[in-house]
């Protein structure tokens, strides 16, 4: 669809701004409604849209499935890490107020950050993983 | 004024879907399909003002940006019958 | 190397960031600009930081093209509705060649979709010097091809 | 002041909602693809701006205000572009833009077919 003159240039228009409310949705998730998941799936649309328009080969020359296949890890390893340090803090697994001694309140919204920021990073992983899968089945 | 306009988007709205129904072709289809996507990133809109929650207009964001990916992809695969690479 | 473009759209997504959030605290305006500089990286990767995705040439001018480009829609708006609700609804629907002077994809786009977004008219496809036109009313194709809008986007794209 | 601006987008969300209804009409009566396309863009352009506009002097903030401008700044490019694509895959994929009663006949051997 790359040949496609319109579609393809209000697409390179919109990308960045696609990938920029993703990030957008993820760092408001406690002021209104959004937060990780949700963010994860507008974060890999924008690359599904790029696939569509250039191509699959050329998507992933941008992103590699080495990058996607970290992304699913390190977003369940972010999380999983929260709620082993607040374990070692003295709390229990994921008690975010253990992360600051001083300031419980603190040391929560520290926590829900880094565990959407997770989740977001993991979901949009497996979804890109996911829209791979699905166009290269046709390659062959 | 907005429950009266929200009804009358909701009624529009179902009237697209009588088109999508009833296709014939698949154009028809993704045609009424975007115009009901269309209709709802309003419906949404106004929803928020109905309930009073201005962060709805976030989600109306997000479907406007989905819809035209969403219609894209549905042409994208009826011309092909897959997303993948064109020969 | 930094080009204009690029901090240009550095510029954009990190105000559009600030309208977007409205709460002005320091480590969310912290993230948008990490953010914002995420999204030009990527954006950098994609190849979309150009004159086709990043038109930054053609500012001002849209301004005096886009109230034009209003009146268009509303004057052709009354139009398609009132075929719509004719009750015999005779149609002299077609399509034709239109012929299209702008230099740039840029230009040649903002034709195209103007057209489209004027009710009565659709852009079916796109060529570099003529546009093949749909248009419920025949009418519509005749004023098209008069050239008035051709003009209008032509002098927006400035030169080049 | 604040009576002027009620009626007026209270205005502008009746005719807004008003020319939804229009554009669902047009996209169910017009006789095939390449008219109904007309229809639905009226939808995009008539009937979304003037909700928008109705909303955006209801709003209580300046924050709704630019969230609603862009809505209709995404609107105002991705609708125009949607109805091209599909008006172009349609081309692509056989149907006459000047003959609606050939298409006619097409449709119902698709619907025959499906």
């Amino acid at each position: 669809m790359s040949e496609h003159l319109i579609v393809r240039i209000v697409s390179k228009m919109l990308i960045p701004f696609i990938l920029l409310f993703a990030l957008y949705v993820q760092m408001h998730g406690d002021y209104g409604p959004g937060g990780g998941f949700q963010a994860g799936v507008i974060f890999a649309t924008a690359f599904i849209i790029y696939a569509i328009v250039f191509g699959v080969k050329r998507t992933i020359r941008v992103l590699p499935l080495t990058v996607v296949t970290a992304m699913v890890s390190l977003g369940l390893i972010l999380y999983a890490m929260v709620g082993f340090v607040s374990l070692a803090a003295g709390g229990t697994f994921l008690d975010y107020g253990a992360l600051d001694s001083h300031d419980p309140v603190h040391g929560q919204h520290l926590g829900i950050i880094i565990i959407e920021l997770g989740v977001g990073i993991t979901v949009a992983g497996v979804l890109t993983a996911v829209f791979y899968t699905f166009a290269e089945r046709w390659q062959k | 004024m907005f429950s009266l306009a929200t009804l009358l988007v909701v009624i529009a709205m179902a009237m697209t879907l009588i088109r999508a129904v009833r296709g014939p072709t698949p154009y028809d289809r993704i045609l009424a399909v975007n115009v009901h996507g269309t209709m709802t990133v309003l419906l949404i809109a106004l929803a928020g003002f109905l309930t009073d929650r201005p962060d709805f207009l976030d989600l109306s964001l997000a479907y406007a940006l989905l819809n035209f990916v969403g219609t894209l992809a549905a042409l994208k695969f009826f011309k092909h019958g897959h997303l993948g690479e064109e020969q | 190397m930094v080009s204009a473009r690029t901090f240009s759209l550095f510029l954009v997504l990190f105000a559009t960031w600030l309208l977007l959030s409205g709460i002005w605290d320091p480590f969310l305006i912290a993230s948008g600009a990490v953010a914002s500089l995420l999204v030009v990286y990527i954006a950098h990767r994609m190849s979309v930081i150009d004159g086709e995705g990043h038109p930054i040439h053609l500012s001002w001018k849209l301004l005096t093209y886009l109230p034009w480009l209003t009146w268009q829609i509303v004057v052709s708006n009354i139009a398609v509705c009132r075929t719509i609700l004719s009750p015999s609804m005779k149609l002299d629907a077609g399509s034709g060649w239109v012929p299209a002077s702008q230099t740039t994809p840029v230009g040649l786009v903002t034709f195209a979709n103007s057209i489209t977004l004027t009710p009565g008219t659709v852009a079916l496809s796109v060529y570099p010097d003529t546009i093949q036109v749909h248009a419920l009313d025949r009418a519509g194709i005749e004023e098209l091809k008069a050239g008035e809008m051709n003009r209008r986007v032509r002098a927006m794209e400035g030169k080049a | 002041m604040s009576l002027a601006l009620d009626i007026l987008s209270g205005a502008c969300l009746f005719v807004g909602a008003v020319l939804m209804i229009v554009s669902a009409l047009g996209v169910i009566r017009l006789p095939d693809l390449f008219t109904r396309l007309h229809g639905a863009s009226i939808a995009d352009t008539g009937g979304a701006f003037l909700l928008l506009i109705g909303m955006i002097l209801q709003a209580d903030s300046f924050l709704v205000g630019i969230k609603l401008g862009l809505i209709g700044i995404v609107l105002f490019f991705t609708a125009p572009t949607a109805s091209h694509a599909v008006a172009h895959a349609a081309l692509i994929g056989g149907l006459s833009p000047d003959d609606p009663g050939a298409n006619q006949g097409r449709e119902e051997a698709e619907e025959d077919r499906a």
